[in-house]
């Protein structure tokens, strides 16, 4: 059973992919557990025959049991206990459809890429590092890898102090100080009890949105932004798409905030141990509310690399596979600031609530046709409220001022994205 | 200058020639008057002519079926026989006591089995194995045996020499009796430890023999070609000890010359040198083509094999009968049989010991390191 | 099992109430000498110029008037001679102590070292053990150019079959003698030539000291400085320097180069996660690098920063002083290391 | 394409997308987007499989206009006559 977040300590098998005979290798998706926070899918990392599966779906093991016995595997251990025994989120996971496009575009071999993540993932910055400067991998000390991996923290979200910006103990030790966000899951239909994975996701969200209000005092502005040129540009853009590509104004929204936030590095980051600590780069959290209720946060890295494209084909697939529950570990890690997008929901304005020990999250309402005076002249534009709840502790409003400012800029100035 | 013994090697030429036949030793040479006063001596190695006789033929035999086990690939590794030098070994050896000590070279299969090592040991020894006398991992150049005080082949020329300054620096500080003979060859005198410790021995009158085996050549390179004074006695005079140049292919006058050379040591008179001048048939290793001289200075020098040159005169005054020789032979061929026997019987030493005696017991800390 | 003081079978004579008392390094060891010289009639000291000179560092000064010519020898310029007699002398049964002037001349007696004494026991399957002790100055810092100013010592702490000593204080320069005399094998001491006028206190019944374990010189959690010899001062200097930085760094005193005491080094790096080597011998295949790779191949997963070392520069060291200083490893040096260690990228 | 045909295909297209919708009560005029919770990428995807089962894309500015179910019927209809007469 792999560790897919420092507080866990055992998992749901929900499903099982595979069954015995089977031959599988490294890669292969060969279940879906559930980790009271979404259900994620696990891959095999050998290559071998399906032996025995030693857990049946519905039942609880906790982190570290063998799931199950995979033949002829090259581990040195034999088939007595390998595959799937991880404890850790270490088991290699497909590149993202973004990654394998970059890769296929540069002309790079996704098998020979070192994925900087310590889930063996590989990033869009792995890819992106091979194209401009040879092989390039996280700089992670040994002991700040050996703690992520015993304590289940995600490397990719744990911002490095070190020289070059590598990670060490004491930023793998902050990002395990930190609660991971709060991540429901929705329920599936193998096995689990619906009320009660419901009453698990909302204790969660209770508690760590009930931590929020206590220890983090909220300051809230908003804006009004015109999207006219924005939705026209788009517009434009769309006629050139296929349709199942088109964009919409989401994309935009969330790539402006993930810009904003690396412009305004202030918002952008943690609140550890009585310190803001700044992120590396913008991991964009995309706050996802579920038909059945609850919420998932998968996060966008490195959103502000993205282009718009780009920001959508990682939304549109993040949301497809939230909503599926097949969101991978990765995928949940600790974003440095989040966004709330209720527009779809018919809402105006978001006053959100932060996810510790992030400092900001930044709300966008629906963007609605509304009478809007433009150089003296009244007129009907697109526009939307878009709002930012901060922590007064990090930062004060000047400074949230200036995100809001930034992401209007960034909205009027759409060919630049 | 020095009253050695000229009648060979001290020419400019490469080439050798044996030894007119002489009787006795040559006469002692020093830069300060010596007196040679015979004692008594405690020895209790076999001292008559035809017991030396018998241990040369004892190390032939050997030496010969060597060559032979190592073109069967049972001793491998660097193999250097001393055949043709028999005599050396066994005057030497027949003239020191068992408290004595010997340090000797990678030559040393015939000083060993003079000194009374057993065969069986030596076997075992080059076949690798951990019932040889060094446990197998000395192999020929390296014989060990503490309990008969003797110290080892050294396979660096000259690195044995400054060690028989210090055991004999032992024995003096502690009042014993005691000789240190080291064997060296004559490539040694070319080596900086040879003077080093010459000096320091005479300096300090330590009680070390000095036993140079010259036979000619520092591996393939003939002593003259080396040496800009090829009067080795002479030179090892120079630092103020006795010395004499002997006839290395008479045992008899080794042995001699030995004895006097240990009475004068233990007298207390200090170090002392012998230059024993002598040849070997063979090449200087197993690898040797043995390019360097040429064959009609080996059967000229063969000619003075001290075998028979010791057989003739104990067959022909009665000494010694064929029938003695034939029952020697025959018992030394067993003696060897036995010891290869033993040698193929031995135990490999464990694996598990690879480690074990880089330091004493005591110090072993069992890690890689 | 490794020998420590605590061990030995032989009870120290030498009274232990003098109490505390002031006291040099090169007294501490010419101290060392006089006991041993007493306690056991097996030991000598040979060398040049260790008699009627008093030892070219003054070691041994008044030992020749004490103990007289057959204990206290002066020998002639052969270092390999002496060394290897040195070597006969303990076959023989005697316990012999070698000082070698300089490491430098050691290289004369290199072969004596290596293939005798480091070699004889093993060779001979276990029946030839060298109780000698070989002493010698090391190390660069007073402006004697490069042929009198090299750190040798890590060269003979590659040679399985010896044990290497590398007193810093004044307490293990009076007590390392002694438990090496005692040591069945061979052991090589190497005392730097800038510690012989330390001056300090020699503790209350000094006298042995546990000659296998590194000692913790000063205790910190932030980095390990692991040093020996000359560089043990400039580490704890550095090491006060890092404090006003409010850094802890924690100092290892090798004292031991060969066998290195691992457990100390690896137990210390498990704490602090993050080394800083300080060897003033040159880097290229030196100690550093072994400790280096030791602390890499056994506690690699507990590093939070790149190994630091601070070395010698790789050049023969020049006479001048300004340059005999840049080549060597200096308080600031091992401060800015112990920084790149600990410190976050600014 | 008959409007019975037009109206299947939306049902088909609507089912993938939410698989447990019930169409059986959707009344004609009924918001598309707000009876199914659809959000934009939703919308996006059912315009998408919409124009590859009809065989013709579906631009932007139509698919703003395809509201309810009614709405989709009469635009498959009719633009699935004009794909007709060009053919």
């Amino acid at each position: 059973m792999p560790s897919l977040g420092a507080d866990m300590e055992e998992g749901t098998l929900l499903e099982w992919l595979v069954k015995p005979g089977d031959t599988v290798h490294r890669g292969d998706i060969v279940a879906v557990v559930d980790t009271s926070k979404s259900a994620v899918e696990v891959e095999c990392f050998d290559d071998g025959v399906i032996d025995a599966l030693l857990v049946d779906p519905g039942q609880v093991v906790p982190v570290g049991a063998v799931l199950a016995r995979i033949e002829g595997s090259a581990a040195a251990t034999g088939p007595t206990s390998t595959g799937l025994h991880v404890v850790s989120p270490v088991t290699p996971i497909a590149p993202s459809p973004l990654v394998r496009h970059r890769a296929h575009e540069l002309g790079i071999d996704l098998a020979a890429v070192h994925a900087t993540g310590a889930d063996g993932v590989v990033h869009r910055r792995d890819i992106e590092g091979l194209a401009h400067a040879g092989p390039a991998r996280a700089r992670v000390s040994p002991l700040a890898r050996r703690l992520a991996e015993a304590n289940g923290v995600n490397l990719g979200a744990v911002s490095g102090t070190g020289a070059g910006g590598a990670i060490r103990a004491d930023d793998v030790r902050q990002a395990m100080a930190a609660p991971a966000t709060s991540q429901a899951s929705e329920p599936t239909t193998s096995g689990l009890d619906a009320d009660q994975r419901a009453i698990a996701m909302r204790n969660s969200i209770a508690a760590l949105m009930s931590r929020s209000k206590r220890e983090i005092p909220h300051y809230y502005l908003s804006t009004t932004v015109d999207l006219q040129r924005t939705s026209e540009w788009m517009r434009e853009r769309n006629r050139e798409l296929p349709v199942g590509e088109r964009l919409v104004p989401s994309a935009a929204l969330l790539l402006a905030a993930a810009r904003a936030a690396r412009e305004v590095p202030e918002l952008n980051g943690h609140w550890v141990d009585g310190a803001f600590r700044p992120a590396a780069g913008v991991d964009l959290g995309l706050i996802l509310s579920l038909r059945s209720g609850g919420l998932l946060v998968p996060v966008l890295a490195a959103a502000d690399t993205l282009d718009v494209s780009q920001v959508m084909a990682l939304m549109r697939d993040l949301t497809r596979r939230a909503r599926a529950g097949r969101l991978r570990g990765s995928e949940l890690s600790q974003p440095s600031i989040s966004v709330s997008n209720l527009g779809d929901q018919g809402v105006e304005s978001v006053l959100g609530v932060i996810y510790p020990p992030q400092v900001a999250l930044i709300g966008f309402g629906a963007v609605i046709q509304r009478p809007w005076a433009v150089d003296g002249l009244l007129g009907v534009r697109p526009l939307v409220t878009v709002t930012l709840a901060a922590d007064h502790r990090a930062t004060d409003a000047a400074i949230g001022a200036r995100l809001l400012k930034t992401i209007d800029r960034i909205l009027q100035t759409p060919e630049e994205t | 200058m020095t009253a050695v013994d000229k009648s060979h090697g001290t020419g400019r030429s490469a080439a050798r020639e044996p030894p007119r036949r002489r009787a006795s030793a040559t006469e002692p040479s020093a830069t300060t008057p010596t007196t040679l006063t015979p004692k008594p001596q405690t020895t209790t190695a076999a001292t008559g002519p035809a017991d030396l006789l018998r241990q040369m033929m004892r190390i032939r035999r050997f030496e010969e079926k060597c060559a032979e086990l190592y073109s069967d690939t049972k001793i491998r590794g660097f193999l250097h026989l001393c055949i043709g030098e028999e005599a050396t070994a066994v005057g030497v050896m027949s003239a020191l006591a068992p408290g004595d000590a010997v340090i000797s070279t990678y030559r040393e299969h015939g000083h060993a089995l003079a000194r009374g090592l057993s065969m069986d040991s030596i076997m075992a020894e080059m076949f690798g194995k951990v019932t040889g006398c060094s446990r197998g991992r000395g192999g020929s150049m390296h014989l060990f045996d503490a309990e008969h005080r003797f110290y080892g082949g050294n396979a660096i020329v000259a690195g044995g020499l400054p060690l028989a300054v210090g055991m004999a620096l032992a024995d003096h500080m502690n009042g014993r009796a005691n000789v240190t003979a080291c064997l060296f060859g004559d490539g040694a005198m070319a080596e900086g430890e040879f003077h080093e410790s010459a000096n320091l021995a005479a300096l300090w009158k330590l009680p070390v023999l000095f036993c140079c085996e010259n036979n000619g050549y520092a591996m393939g390179t003939a002593l003259a070609r080396t040496h800009a004074e090829t009067d080795l006695a002479a030179r090892a005079a120079s630092y103020g000890m006795v010395s004499w140049a002997v006839d290395g292919m008479n045992v008899e006058a080794v042995a001699e010359a030995t004895k006097r050379a240990v009475a004068q040591i233990r007298g207390g008179g200090g170090p002392c040198f012998l230059e024993l001048r002598t040849y070997r048939f063979r090449a200087h290793s197993m690898y040797d083509p043995d390019r360097y001289r040429d064959k009609s200075e080996i059967e000229q020098w063969k000619r003075a094999d001290p075998i028979p040159a010791l057989t003739g005169p104990l067959l022909s005054s009665g000494t010694l009968t064929e029938a003695d020789l034939r029952r020697w032979s025959a018992e030394i061929d067993a003696e060897i049989e036995a010891a290869i026997t033993a040698a193929d019987q031995g135990q490999l030493e464990p694996v598990a010991d690879l480690t074990r005696f880089v330091t004493s017991e005591a110090n072993r800390t069992g890690g890689p390191w | 099992m490794t020998k420590t003081a605590a061990q030995s079978a032989t009870p120290t004579t030498t009274p232990t109430a003098d109490g505390a008392r002031q006291t040099t390094y090169r007294e501490a060891l010419r101290e060392a000498h006089r006991d041993a010289l007493k306690r056991d009639p097996r030991v000598f000291l040979m060398g040049e110029d260790v008699g009627r000179y008093g030892g070219s560092f003054a070691v041994s000064l008044g030992l020749l008037e004490e103990f007289g010519p057959e204990r206290i020898r002066d020998a002639p310029l052969s270092e390999s001679a002496f060394t290897g007699a040195g070597i006969g002398a303990a076959l023989g049964g005697m316990r012999p102590i070698v000082e070698i002037m300089t490491v430098n001349f050691s290289l004369l007696a290199l072969d004596q070292i290596l293939n005798n004494a480091a070699t004889l026991l093993h060779m001979s399957g276990g029946q030839l053990a060298v109780p000698l002790v070989v002493r010698m100055t090391t190390g660069a810092g007073r402006q004697l150019a490069a042929q009198h100013s090299h750190s040798l010592e890590g060269w003979y702490a590659h040679i399985p079959g010896l044990r290497v000593l590398a007193p810093a204080t004044i307490e293990d320069a009076r007590g390392m003698l002694w438990p090496a005399l005692e040591d069945p094998d061979p052991v090589l001491i190497f005392e730097h030539g800038s510690l012989y006028n330390l001056a300090g206190t020699l503790p209350d019944g000094a006298a042995e000291v546990d000659i296998s374990r590194a000692a913790i010189r000063r205790v910190g959690s932030d980095v390990t400085v692991i040093a020996y010899s000359g560089g043990l001062g400039k580490a704890l200097a550095a090491a006060d320097l890092l404090a006003a930085d409010g850094i802890q760094a924690e100092v290892i005193d090798l004292r031991v180069l060969r066998p290195l005491d691992d457990d100390t080094i690896l137990g210390s790096v498990r704490r602090t996660h993050r080394v800083v080597i300080v060897d003033e011998g040159w880097r290229s295949g030196g100690l550093s690098a072994e400790i280096a790779a030791r602390i890499a191949e056994q506690t690699f997963y507990d590093l939070d920063a790149p190994i630091e070392r601070v070395c010698g520069a790789e050049v023969p060291i020049p006479y001048a002083k300004h340059m005999e200083e840049a080549a060597l490893p200096q308080p600031v040096d091992i401060v800015a290391a112990a920084r790149r260690a600990v410190a976050p990228s600014g | 394409m008959t409007p019975d045909q037009a109206r299947a295909m939306l049902e088909t297209t609507l089912r993938e997308i939410v698989p447990d919708a019930d169409l059986s009560t959707l009344a004609p005029g009924a918001d598309l987007r707000s009876t199914f919770e659809l959000d934009s990428l939703d919308f996006v995807e059912l315009v998408d499989k919409l124009s590859t089962r009809a065989g013709f894309r579906i631009e932007e500015d139509d698919a703003d206009g395809l509201r309810s179910a009614e709405a989709v019927t009469q635009f498959l209809v009719t633009r699935s006559s004009h794909v007709g007469q060009q053919a």
